[in-house]
C-alpha cells in the first residue's frame, strides 16, 4: 500500500556509486550548468551586439534585430530548440559542403549552447538596449563636458551607470537559462531532466527522482539568488532603496 | 498612423518586406505542404486545447495569485512563509519537470488506492489534462504571486489611510481601494505574463495532452518532416502571441492603467 | 560592430569544427529514453542491453569505431537526415513508410507485437476486445501505426507516450487499459511488474508491422549499408549472435 | 562683429580674451535658436546671460564647449580657436577631437541638473575627470579634491552617493567637480532653477564665493538679484541675439530696450 512512500524514501537508490543514480544525477546537472552558462554567455554576446546594432545600427540592422528578438520572443522556447536544434547544425553542414568543407559534427553540448544562446540573446539585446537608454543623457553629456573621449564615456560612465537597471533583468534571464536547459530533455540532451527520467523509469522511483532533481534546480536557484544579491546591491549601490 | 503608414513605404523596408515574401515564396514552393489539408482539421482542435489550457490556467493561476500575494506583503509570518517558500519553489525548478512530478510522480500514486480507483474522481485523476492544468495553473500564479506581492505593497499607505479616515472596515478597505488598485498596478505586467504562459503550455504535450504542439510532432512522426511542421507550429505561435498582444493593448486603453 | 560579430561567430564555429568527426566514426543513434531490455542507460550512467550488445559485435566484425549517440526517439530520423548521426540501432521495424525517408539493412531480430493489460481484465487483442478502452503507445512506432489503423473506430482513446516506459506506467497506474509493443519489450515489462499481462499477439499486418527490426541509414549510404549487412550476416554465422543473446532470451530472436 | 566695446571692463588688454564667440547660430530643424550672438569675456569677467525661456541663452551656453554643435560661427578659448569642419549637412561638426577634449577641461561646466553620475561617489566624482581625463595621479587628485569639498561645504559627505544627498549638496559636489580640472572658466547653466527654494541660497553663495575670487564665469540664471550682484556685466538675450547688455547696474536701473524692460517687470 505505501509502496510509494518505500519508493521515496529509497534514499539507497540516490547513492554516488552504482547501483545508485546520484553520480549520474551530478553529472546531468554539471552539464546542465555547463549549458546554462555557456548559453547564458553566448547570449551575452549576441545581446551586446543586438543592443549595440539596435542603438547605433543602420536602418535595415535595426529592422533585422527587431525581427529576430520578436519572432525568439513570440514563439514557445520548445518550438525554438527543436527548430534550432535540427536547423541549426542541417545548415551548418550545407554550409561547411557549400564552401567545400566535410560535416562536422556538432556535439550535443555545443547544439545546447548554441539554442539557449539564440534564445537569450533576444531577450538580452532588450535588456540592455533598455539599461542603456535608462542612463541619463545628462550624465552622458558630463562626461563629454568634463573632456572624455567616447570610449572613456562608455568606460567610465554608461557602462557603469547601465549596471542597476540591466542587473534585475539579466540575472531573471540567467535563472530562465538554467531552467531552460530542462527542455532540452525534448531532442534527447542528456542534462539533469533527462537523466533524471532515465533513472526513475529504470527504478519506477519516480517520485524520489523528480524530487531529488528539484531539489538541484532549486539550489541552484538559491544558490545564483545569493550571488546575484552581491551583483546587485554592488550595481545599485550608487542607488536609494525602492521602497 | 499616418507616420506608421509612411514608416513602412521607406525604401529600405520594401526591400526587407521583398526578401521576406521571397523566403516565403521558396518555402511555400520548395517544402512539402501536401500535409496540410488532412491535419487542418486537427490542427484547428488543437489550437482551440491550447487556447482553452491558456485561459483556465491563467483566470484559475490569478485568482491563487492574489492571496499568495496579500499573504507575502502582510500576511502574518506563518501564512507569509509558505507563500513565498511556495513561489520560491515554483519560480526555482523547471515547469516541465514539475509537470512530470505531478503526473509521473503524483499521478500513479492514485492508481495504487482502490478507494480513489473506484471514486467518481478517478475517470479525472486518470487523465492527463487536470495534471497539465494544475501545474499550469501553479506555475502561472508562482510567477504573478510575486508580482501581486509588489503590487500590494506598492499601493500608498496614504489612499489606505484616506480610506479609514473616511470609516471604512479593514474589509471593505480591502475591497474597495487595496485589491482594485493593487490588481490596476499588476495589469501591465499581466500582458507579458500571459504571453509567457502562452509559451509554456506546449509542454503538456509530454504528458499525453493533445494541443497543437502534439498534432504537429504527430505530423512530424507521420511525414518524417523536419522544417515544414515545426515552421507552421512558430507561425501560429507567433499568431497567437500577436493576437494576445493586441488584444492586451485593447484592454488597456479601455482601462487607464496608472503607476 | 559587424567585425565583432563576425570574429564571435567565426570563434563559435571553431569550437564546434574543434570536435569534427574522424572520418572511421560511425554515430550511433539510440533512443534516449529507455527501451528495456534492448537499451537503457545503467546507474553508471553506460548504455546497456541486447541492442548495445549487438552493436559493439556488429562494428567489431565489420570494424567501425562506433559511438552510441543518445537522440530522442521522436527526431531520431530527423537527426539521422540531417546528419546529427549516421545509424538508427533502436528496434526500429523496416516499413515502407520509414524506406521513403531512410534505407534499413537487413533485418537483425524480428519478434511479434502483442497486448499487455492489467491481471484478468478479460480484455482480447482484438477490436472486439478494446472497444471503449484507452490503449496506449509510443509515437512514431509500428505500434502507434497499427492500433491507430485497426483499432481507432473502436477505442475510447488512444494515448500516444514519448517512451514505452510511459507507457507502461501508465497501464500499471490504470490511466490505460491496454497497451500495443514488441513482445520482448512487453515480456520484461509484465515480469518487472506484477500488475499487468500480456493476453496475446495482434493479427499480423505486414505492411504496417514490417519485416523486422534493421539498422536505419541514410538514404544513399550503401557502403555503410553493406558493412552492416556483411556484419550481421557473419556474426549470425559465427555464432557471437547466439551468445550474447543468451543472458537476455532463451530463444533465437531472429524470427525466420 | 565683435566690437571693442562688446566686451567688459577690459582688464588684461594685451592677452586674449577668455571666451570669445563670434557670430554664432544654432538651428533644430525649421527652428533657428541662435541667430547671430557675439560676446567675449575677459579673464575674471563674471558675465551673466538672461532672458526668457526659449530666448537661447541655454543653447548658446552649451554651444561653447560644443555639447551643441553651431550651425555657424566661431568659438575660442584663450585666444585658440576650437577646429571645426562643415558637417555635409550645413552644420559644423568638430575637426580636432583631441584638441576638443583639450579645450574642453579647460571649461567647466555646471548643469541645471547636476549630473553627477549616479554610480560614483562625491569624491569620485571630482576626481573623475582629473585623474581619468587629465591623467593627475589618484593620491594628488584626492588631496586636492577633498580641499575643495571642504570649500563647498560636503567633506564629510565625500563618500557618499550623489542620490543620497539633497539637490543643494549635489550642485555643491558638482561645483567641486567642476573646480578640480582648474578650469579658465566656469559655464554655469542655470544652476539653480532645478532646486527647491530653501537650498538655492547655499548654491549661489558658493557661486558668489567663487566671483569674488576673480573666477571667469559664464552664467545663465534666473537668479536677478543675484546677477546684479556678483556680475561684471549683463547680457539679455531675446529671441535668439543680444537685445542689450551692459553693466549690471545700468542694465537693471536704466534699460533701454522695451522688451528688456517688459521682461524686468516681469521676473522682479
Amino acid at each position: 500500500m505505501f509502496d510509494w512512500f518505500t519508493g521515496l524514501a529509497a534514499w539507497e537508490l540516490l547513492a554516488l556509486e552504482p547501483p545508485g543514480w546520484g553520480g549520474v544525477l551530478l553529472r546531468g546537472f554539471a552539464a546542465s550548468i555547463q549549458i546554462a552558462i555557456g548559453g547564458y554567455l553566448l547570449g551575452f554576446l549576441i545581446g551586446v551586439c543586438g543592443a549595440t546594432g539596435k542603438l547605433y545600427g543602420g536602418p535595415i540592422l535595426r529592422d533585422v534585430l527587431d525581427v529576430y528578438t520578436t519572432l525568439v520572443r513570440a514563439v514557445p522556447e520548445l518550438v525554438l530548440i527543436l527548430l534550432l536544434y535540427y536547423a541549426g547544425t542541417d545548415l551548418l553542414n550545407r554550409f561547411m559542403a557549400m564552401i567545400g568543407a566535410g560535416p562536422v559534427d556538432i556535439s550535443g553540448l555545443a547544439a545546447g549552447i548554441f539554442v539557449i544562446g539564440v534564445v537569450q540573446g533576444a531577450y538580452q539585446t532588450e535588456v540592455l538596449r533598455g539599461a542603456f537608454k535608462a542612463v541619463p543623457h545628462g550624465q552622458i553629456e558630463a562626461a563629454r563636458a568634463y573632456g572624455m573621449s567616447s570610449f572613456q564615456v562608455l568606460r567610465r560612465v554608461t557602462l557603469p551607470g547601465m549596471l542597476p537597471h540591466a542587473v534585475p533583468g539579466l540575472a531573471n534571464l540567467w535563472l530562465i537559462a538554467t531552467k531552460d536547459t530542462a527542455l532540452l530533455a525534448v531532442v534527447g540532451f542528456s542534462e539533469l531532466t533527462l537523466v533524471t527520467r532515465q533513472a526513475a523509469g529504470a527504478t519506477k522511483s519516480y517520485f524520489l527522482f523528480f524530487c531529488a532533481a528539484g531539489v538541484l534546480y532549486l539550489l541552484l536557484t538559491l544558490f545564483s539568488n545569493v550571488i546575484i544579491g552581491w551583483i546587485e546591491r554592488y550595481a545599485r549601490r550608487g542607488m536609494p532603496a525602492v521602497r | 498612423m499616418g507616420p506608421e503608414l509612411r514608416s513602412w513605404r521607406e525604401p529600405h523596408r520594401l526591400v526587407l518586406i521583398g526578401v521576406a515574401v521571397a523566403i516565403i515564396a521558396f518555402a511555400a514552393i520548395n517544402m512539402r505542404w501536401d500535409w496540410l489539408p488532412r491535419y487542418s482539421g486537427r490542427l484547428v482542435e488543437g489550437v482551440g486545447t491550447t487556447l482553452w489550457l491558456l485561459f483556465l490556467t491563467s483566470v484559475l493561476g490569478f485568482l491563487l495569485a492574489v492571496p499568495l500575494g496579500l499573504a507575502q506583503a502582510a500576511g502574518p509570518v506563518w501564512l507569509a512563509a509558505p507563500a513565498r517558500a511556495f513561489c520560491t519553489v515554483i519560480r526555482g525548478t523547471p515547469l516541465l519537470l514539475q509537470l512530470w512530478l505531478l503526473y509521473y510522480g503524483l499521478g500513479s500514486l492514485f492508481a495504487e488506492y482502490p478507494e480513489i480507483r473506484d471514486s467518481w474522481a478517478w475517470p479525472y485523476l486518470r487523465s492527463a489534462w487536470p495534471y497539465g492544468v494544475l501545474a499550469l495553473t501553479l506555475s502561472f500564479a508562482g510567477y504573478e504571486g510575486e508580482v501581486m506581492r509588489g503590487a500590494f505593497a506598492g499601493v500608498p499607505k496614504g489612499e489606505l489611510e484616506a480610506g479609514r479616515a473616511y470609516g471604512m472596515s479593514p474589509w471593505t478597505s480591502f475591497r474597495r481601494i487595496w485589491l482594485p488598485r493593487a490588481i490596476h498596478r499588476a495589469l501591465p505586467t499581466l500582458a507579458g505574463e500571459t504571453v509567457l504562459q502562452l509559451k509554456a503550455t506546449p509542454l503538456v504535450a509530454t504528458i499525453t495532452v493533445v494541443d497543437v504542439y502534439a498534432i504537429i510532432s504527430r505530423v512530424r512522426q507521420d511525414t518524417y518532416l523536419t522544417y515544414e511542421p515545426l515552421l507552421l507550429l512558430a507561425l501560429i505561435y507567433m499568431i497567437l502571441t500577436g493576437i494576445l498582444v493586441v488584444a492586451f493593448r485593447w484592454l488597456e486603453a479601455k482601462v487607464p492603467v496608472k503607476g | 560592430m559587424k567585425n565583432k560579430l563576425i570574429t564571435a561567430i567565426a570563434a563559435f564555429g571553431m569550437t564546434i569544427a574543434a570536435q569534427a568527426a574522424s572520418a572511421e566514426t560511425v554515430r550511433v543513434g539510440v533512443a534516449a529514453e529507455p527501451y528495456p531490455p534492448f537499451t537503457e542507460p545503467d546507474a553508471a550512467g553506460n548504455w546497456t542491453g541486447w541492442e548495445i550488445e549487438f552493436m559493439n559485435a556488429v562494428c567489431a566484425e565489420a570494424k567501425l569505431d562506433c559511438v552510441v549517440t543518445p537522440v530522442a526517439w521522436d527526431g531520431i530520423i530527423p537527426a539521422l537526415t540531417s546528419n546529427k548521426i549516421d545509424a538508427i540501432v533502436g528496434s526500429m521495424s523496416i516499413t515502407e513508410e520509414r524506406m521513403k525517408t531512410i534505407d534499413f539493412s537487413d533485418k537483425y531480430y524480428n519478434t511479434p507485437s502483442v497486448i499487455a493489460t492489467a491481471k484478468g481484465s478479460g480484455i482480447t487483442p482484438d477490436a472486439e476486445g478494446l472497444k471503449d478502452k484507452i490503449v496506449g503507445v509510443q509515437v512514431s512506432t509500428i505500434h502507434q501505426d497499427y492500433v491507430t489503423t485497426h483499432f481507432s473506430d473502436a477505442t475510447a482513446e488512444i494515448k500516444e507516450y514519448q517512451t514505452q516506459d510511459e507507457a507502461n506506467q501508465d497501464l500499471a497506474a490504470g490511466r490505460v487499459d491496454a497497451i500495443m509493443a514488441d513482445s520482448l519489450a512487453l515480456d520484461a515489462f509484465v515480469k518487472s511488474d506484477d500488475c499487468c499481462e500480456i493476453v496475446g499477439a495482434v493479427k499480423d499486418d505486414p505492411a504496417i508491422l514490417g519485416a523486422g527490426v534493421g539498422v536505419g541509414l541514410r538514404k544513399g549510404d550503401d557502403e555503410l549499408r553493406e558493412k552492416f549487412n556483411t556484419a550481421i550476416a557473419a556474426i549470425r554465422e559465427n555464432g557471437t549472435y547466439a551468445e550474447f543473446s543468451k543472458a537476455y532470451f532463451d530463444f533465437d530472436i531472429y524470427g525466420n | 562683429m565683435s566690437s571693442p566695446n562688446s566686451g567688459a571692463v577690459a582688464s588684461a588688454p594685451s592677452s586674449p580674451p577668455a571666451v570669445e564667440v563670434a557670430d554664432l547660430h544654432k538651428r533644430f530643424g525649421e527652428l533657428e535658436v541662435l541667430k547671430g550672438v557675439s560676446l567675449s569675456a575677459q579673464n575674471g569677467d563674471v558675465v551673466a546671460i538672461i532672458g526668457g525661456s526659449g530666448s537661447g541663452k541655454s543653447t548658446m551656453l552649451r554651444c561653447i564647449n560644443m555639447l551643441e554643435l553651431p550651425t555657424r560661427g566661431a568659438i575660442s578659448i584663450q585666444g585658440e580657436a576650437i577646429d571645426m569642419k562643415p558637417d555635409g549637412r550645413g552644420g559644423l561638426q568638430p575637426a580636432n577631437a583631441a584638441q576638443l577634449r583639450r579645450i574642453r577641461t579647460r571649461l567647466a561646466m555646471v548643469f541645471q541638473s547636476f549630473n553627477l553620475w549616479q554610480h560614483m561617489t562625491v569624491l569620485g566624482n571630482v576626481i573623475e575627470a582629473p585623474v581619468h581625463v587629465m591623467g593627475i595621479s589618484r593620491d594628488e587628485a584626492v588631496a586636492r579634491a577633498e580641499k575643495l569639498l571642504e570649500r563647498v561645504g560636503l567633506f564629510d559627505k565625500r563618500d557618499t552617493y550623489p542620490a543620497f544627498l539633497s539637490g543643494g549638496q549635489q550642485q555643491r559636489a558638482a561645483i567641486a567637480r567642476a573646480l578640480a580640472v582648474e578650469p579658465d572658466v566656469m559655464l554655469f547653466d542655470e544652476p539653480t532653477s532645478a532646486l527647491d527654494p530653501e537650498l538655492v541660497g547655499e548654491v549661489l553663495a558658493v557661486i558668489a564665493d567663487l566671483a569674488r575670487e576673480g573666477r571667469t564665469m559664464l552664467l545663465v540664471t534666473h537668479e536677478m538679484k543675484f546677477a546684479r550682484e556678483v556680475a561684471s556685466h549683463v547680457v539679455f538675450l531675446a529671441d535668439g541675439v543680444i537685445e542689450e547688455e551692459g553693466p549690471p547696474d545700468r542694465i537693471y536701473s536704466a534699460p533701454k530696450s522695451e522688451r528688456l524692460q517688459k521682461f524686468l517687470a516681469t521676473v522682479q
